[in-house]
């Protein structure tokens, strides 16, 4: 009966309901196993109320994408590439769902290869992943909702490099590009972060070699994607008639929208990221929530001081920069912290955005690049920054306790371990994506030819317009 | 017969529509077009990249007319759409040879 | 004490929480019954995961119908007929709350009757039908809000016909034709194959005559609206100029943004069709995406193959024939088996919707037949011949051991019962739609005049235009 | 044991999990307290379904906003001020996330000023708020979820009052005014209605002045903003050219789409208000769905037989004044009383809008007034009407016992103090308007000038456009 | 040369280049107008405003021709655009002094 | 005076007008059209169902000039919007009788 009781107690705690039933022999690492046979109804099964917010949560990550993204992007380009946007996007998620259930979840959160840098083949064609939960990432969710959770990260981390490169780079490179992109870039660097074998997760794997943190992706997305955007974008060159034809938005209203889908999609990627409907998914759902809306204001309120105008593109941009930024942190810290990300987050890609692209000069198209990459290195710095144990327990749970992090935490350290996460994922992004932009570009090309680039990618790429509004009565 | 063009602002068209029937002018075709002249466009910025609009919107009006309306038409357009300040727009008068009612097959002034 | 703890865990493995309280004396058909006055806390409650996930769900369905099937449907006509097909929608939304609160529920639910056809009379104007669960449907969840979430159903199945009759059928004549349709075909199909002592209702009627399965509404939501179409178009006639005139969509990108929200709303419909958040749910969840993105990519390539360019509308299309195929199928099939379901969506009606309707010249406007009919057709099928034991307990539950399901599915022939479901609801849409059709053409004429069909019904049936983009300033 | 077991079982009632635990000696007041160190692993955390349910209504209730009140209003104005709807959205988006997270949510939901008019300031700078459930508002949801989701209300409730001073207010006037109006009158009329030490908070207040209920913000919400509308519209003048000018909406597209999401998202607004997924949640689920379906149809067949053409914008309308006035009553009416709310949101909002408006000539520009204003000072009425002790256990529990309301929710004549409330509230709005809106005329001016009002603000207040079509291939 | 103006309804536009196309002329240009005529409009209610839309879409083609040319032309138009119901159109015939393609810069009738 | 009517590629549009600014010309009126002639439209697909576009997007000039001015226009508009390539456009010139600025009132070359 206590086991039993305990069992059910677990489920408030998002703990392991197992935990009360280990009373058999010990094993060969020295801990208790369940003996035969003995377990309780609550043991091996979904919790309802973790697995209600998981499907959620991963219905709101799609919903970032599939409008959201396509959105904000689709309405940040002009008219006769509106839909290479969107089929980019759409293209993403088809493919993504294939690569993921083949072969991706697996080799990032498998265990068999018990390597840093790839998971395992256990789980190749999602042999086995099933409605039992998977005790090493969440102790109450159906592991295939997990599964499909973070298959939705992985479609809309390439999703975002699109951004960059919008309307100049053909339908078939860019599935191509992201194929490659996929086992390449995120595959290994999802494991290194999230896998509990990988080599920069702090909090789960317990003999990490670096004891970084990244709770919802600020690494694994909004890095890897922001800054294989910018190298992308240049080996791509830029727009025809960048810097003399002006280049504006065709519709910034269906970019708010877009953004509005972002924000709210955002709660079920940062609050879902906790894997439960618990105190830290509660903390993360306020802290970016906070950080968000700070940015928004900040972003505009620059704009206002610079040139006397605060325009909605700013404060979409400062929403989704705030997001971006409080990503990686929004399960560690608190809100007082979260008003300080927010404003950073307003203020500094503010900056990237105005006036570090001008200087430089690259195509930026949709500034992946100054949101993403800016904003998500950022956030992995400020993370380490102002992280505290008191938010989330597993800053000082038993894998943490293993690998030192807990101690990192306690003398607030953690930022020169979020250095080093952040150069090897620089690294990895961008070193990964030259290889790959290189050798397409000698196979088949990355452009489309000069007519179809100023006819549009709609019309050449899709065959397809937009919007015929013409009136026939 | 003449075919009148004007080129006025866009929130005079209802003014003018009714000026234009006051003087007993019931038929038009309106397009809407952009201007550029002497009035000055404004700029517009997004995330840092500043264009300046020059092209304004205007409203064209073409006008079929029999040749003794047309100073009547012109001053009625002329008057209504009158704000006084640039950009107030033109008028423009074109020889015109023939008119041909498409329902009736009637031609000339009676097709006006 | 074992009888609280018991009634607790009941809510892990969405089970009755009265079960242990069964100990008093038998009743007439040999069940132990509950002596009077014992309970406990966790009986005759809603479970708050599971409640949570069904209010979500009913309210992702909802999303389905508005804004997203408005707008995937809106966007594919032309401008002047934006609005009609918006006020068809929320048209039948209104109608469809009034019918299903006064009638609709307890005809499809109820069992006063005790009628394999209709359900009962008990719950008319929803007497009687409050927050506790109604533990014939659902152990855990408000049968309040198991009223709504099937009423969200009621609303977009006969809302899907519009997508064949749009942009030419008078909006008094499709109100008029949608009541009638209701009562005739939707009522008596949904219970049939959900009403616990429904026809065709393999999992939940020990005493089916056809021992059925139909997860989340292959049969009662895209066969009966799917087949309803083809009828009601065919009486209809072709929009005028159809085959002469193009008839290009007027905005993929409303389209693109409404299949996005599809998508998404989707979760609620089939993750949600479990009544619970429990595995059922999660493998619901897990084989709707799969599906899905595989029939989105699957459509886009078949597209790519034949004519060289993937499109939006193709990728929007695969992604929504994914969603309806997987639809009765997700709760019985497994992952691989839903890769499968996925490639078949993406493929069949794709040859349906560019080969079917050329050749044979009928104008179903925005595809409801092939991809609903044919979709859902699929589906019921497919769904006979994947289906997994291991998946769904319920398969093997009491009903099925009663009726001989669980002897069918080991010997993998429900496909067998699947033909005769199929049969079924083919003959009941065909014929319904027939009868109600003629009568009401011959009453009140089905088409507007010719010239309000050429100016749009956006003008002539509701009075306004969808967009006035005129600059007046 | 049963002290633990209770515990868990009061997750299935929405019940203090700690009330077992207070065996010790009593309080000052009379009540046992816990002894030290008593406590269950199921007490002072959040409870998983509920918290799940929470976070899901506060992103529901951001969506109405961003973008769905945002698309409703936005497609209403002309082209040229759409973004300028937009901005002042996400302009109070912004701000209110800074003046919550710093006074707002303490001034609401504090207690240690121990005033019926102002909370209390030991939550300044959210000081103290994050996981652990608060249980004077709710026993197992995280309070710092609890504070985001009534944030999100508090960003709504000012947006509501842009729909009245669409297309001519100042921007920098409009963040001015609502600055000092969330201050003025949002901040006491919320702690006044929904505080524990609320003035007219009959519900959860033994000792309330006024025994009124508002279960989702018929008056804090919608009286508020939409008597303050009516006041600063008057205080503006009316649009140029009002009266003269057709101004039709820009895209009726647009808002349908805003009112699909309106509508969805209104359940985090209703059904969240519960603040726990039970059998309340459930009761407010089911009146919201059937009050809007029925009040959609009833405003659409008002139009029909009135003018032979039912519009999108009726069904739109009908369906947001039924979703307005089911507002304060959703939690506490059953279902049948639902149909009747709906037909009078149907009905009295229609006339107030169609003919109210014409006879008194203000320049209500998207009908704030009639619909927010008179349909939430209907709601607030009928909630006194319809109120049932059988659906909300609160309406009998220990505050109401305390303070009477269980007497006149028993006799019938709740809807006295809800005239109370409706009185007071009134007041608080249209003082509080008049005040703030003279001062800022004299000291900054509201409106545009004549050129700038005429361009549009979106170009001169944003310097952007909406939609920028042209081909340029 | 002539350039000749031609107002229709918009859903004629596909019989009228069919006809003109028959007649040998295969270059035009189209632009969307609105017409403003004796054909009456429609109106519009929105939450109980009513706007009387008296502009109705129509079709404007230019086709610039040989003075030969020009009868056979009007001849296409009007047969292909009559539907005998008010709001036909009309067509307008303007003197052309000359035409250039900007390509080759072939000047006068060569060049239309 | 002269109307001078060009179409040309959208594209060129910036161009043209920056020609048209060297010459000295610094009015003109402009509208989105759809030309039809030699050059070969496009084909869209929707599910199947195959659409020819035959009218691609142009941009329409028309600006009124002195007849003295007249040629150096024409050579501008030709010089800055030539590409060498199918579909470059056309110029057509039509006689003015008379220009009227409304804003002045003022007539003929002054008003231009
Ligand atoms: N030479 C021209 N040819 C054709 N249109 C012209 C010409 N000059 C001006 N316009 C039209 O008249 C409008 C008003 O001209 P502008 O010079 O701005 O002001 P104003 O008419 O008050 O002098 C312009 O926007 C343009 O549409
Ligand atoms: N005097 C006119 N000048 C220019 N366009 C005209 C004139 N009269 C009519 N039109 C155009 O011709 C169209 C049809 O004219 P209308 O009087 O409605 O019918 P009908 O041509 O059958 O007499 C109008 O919508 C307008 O575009
Ligand atoms: N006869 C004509 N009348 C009016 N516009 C014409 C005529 N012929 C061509 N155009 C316009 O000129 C454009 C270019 O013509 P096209 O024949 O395609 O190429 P090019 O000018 O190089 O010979 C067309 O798209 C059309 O807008």
């Amino acid at each position: 009966m206590d086991q039993r009781v305990a069992a059910i107690e677990a489920y408030f705690q998002n703990a392991d309901p197992s935990a009360s039933l280990k009373v058999g022999p010990k094993d060969k690492d020295g801990n208790a196993t369940i003996p035969a046979g003995l377990t309780t109804p609550a043991v091996g099964v979904a919790g309802p109320g973790h697995n209600a917010w998981m499907m959620t949560s991963a219905a709101l990550v799609l919903f970032m994408t599939l409008p959201g993204l396509a959105l904000f992007y689709g309405g940040l380009v002009r008219t006769k590439n509106v839909l290479s946007v969107m089929a980019q996007c759409l293209g993403l998620a088809g493919l993504v769902t294939i690569l993921w259930w083949a072969f991706g979840y697996s080799l990032v959160f498998g265990k068999s290869f018990n390597s840093p840098f790839f998971g395992g083949s256990e789980y190749f064609f999602m042999k086995g992943v099933d409605s039992a939960p998977n005790t090493d990432y969440a102790a109450w969710v159906s592991q295939n909702v997990f599964a499909m959770y973070q298959m939705m990260f992985a479609i809309i981390t390439p999703a975002l490099i699109v951004g960059a490169i919008a309307e100049r780079m053909k339908f078939s490179a860019v599935i191509l590009f992201m194929t490659a992109w996929m086992f390449l870039v995120y595959f290994p660097l999802a494991h290194m972060v999230w896998g509990v074998t990988g080599l920069m997760n702090g909090v789960w794997n317990g003999t990490a070699a670096i004891k970084a943190i990244d709770f919802a992706g600020g690494t694994v997305v909004h890095m890897s994607s922001g800054w294989s955007a910018l190298i992308l974008c240049l080996v791509l060159g830029k727009r025809l008639g960048f810097g003399k034809t002006p280049m504006p938005p065709h519709s910034l209203v269906l970019c708010m929208v877009g953004t509005g889908m972002l924000w709210v999609g955002w709660y079920g990627f940062n609050a879902g990221s906790a894997v439960a409907a618990d105190g830290i998914a509660a903390n993360a759902f306020t802290t970016t929530t906070l950080a968000t809306g700070t940015a928004a204001a900040v972003w505009a309120l620059l704009e206002y001081i610079v040139r006397k105008k605060a325009s909605v593109l700013g404060f979409c941009s400062g929403a989704v920069a705030g997001l971006v930024v409080v990503t990686p942190a929004c399960g560690f810290i608190n809100s007082t912290s979260a008003m300080w990300v927010g404003i950073l987050a307003g203020a500094i890609p503010f900056f990237a955005v105005t006036k570090l692209k001008p200087l430089f000069g690259y195509d930026d198209a949709l500034d992946t690049f100054g949101v993403h990459a800016i904003g998500g290195t950022l956030g992995a710095l400020l993370t380490g920054v102002f992280t505290s144990g008191a938010v989330n327990s597993n800053l000082t749970g038993d894998a943490a306790k293993a690998n030192g992090l807990d101690k990192l935490v306690a003398g607030g350290t953690v930022w020169v371990e979020q250095l080093k996460a952040i150069g090897i994922t620089l690294a990895l992004a961008v070193v990964g994506t030259l290889i790959i932009a290189f050798i397409l570009k000698a196979a088949i090309g990355l452009r489309p030819s000069v007519e179809a680039e100023q006819e549009g990618l709609d019309l050449t790429d899709h065959g397809e317009e937009g919007y015929i509004y013409e009136s026939k009565s | 017969m003449k075919l009148i063009i004007a080129i006025i602002k866009p929130f005079k068209l209802e003014e003018v529509k009714e000026a234009l029937a006051a003087a007993g002018i019931e038929g038009m075709t309106v397009t809407e077009v952009k201007g550029f002249g002497r009035q000055k466009g404004h700029t517009e910025i997004y995330r840092g990249s500043e264009y300046t609009v020059d092209f304004l919107p205007k409203v064209k009006l073409e006008i079929a007319v029999a040749d003794g309306v047309a100073a009547k038409a012109i001053e009625a357009i002329v008057t209504a759409a009158k704000t006084g300040k640039i950009g107030d727009g033109k008028v423009f008068v074109v020889p015109l040879d023939e008119v041909i009612r498409i329902r009736t097959d009637e031609r000339g002034e009676t097709a006006i």
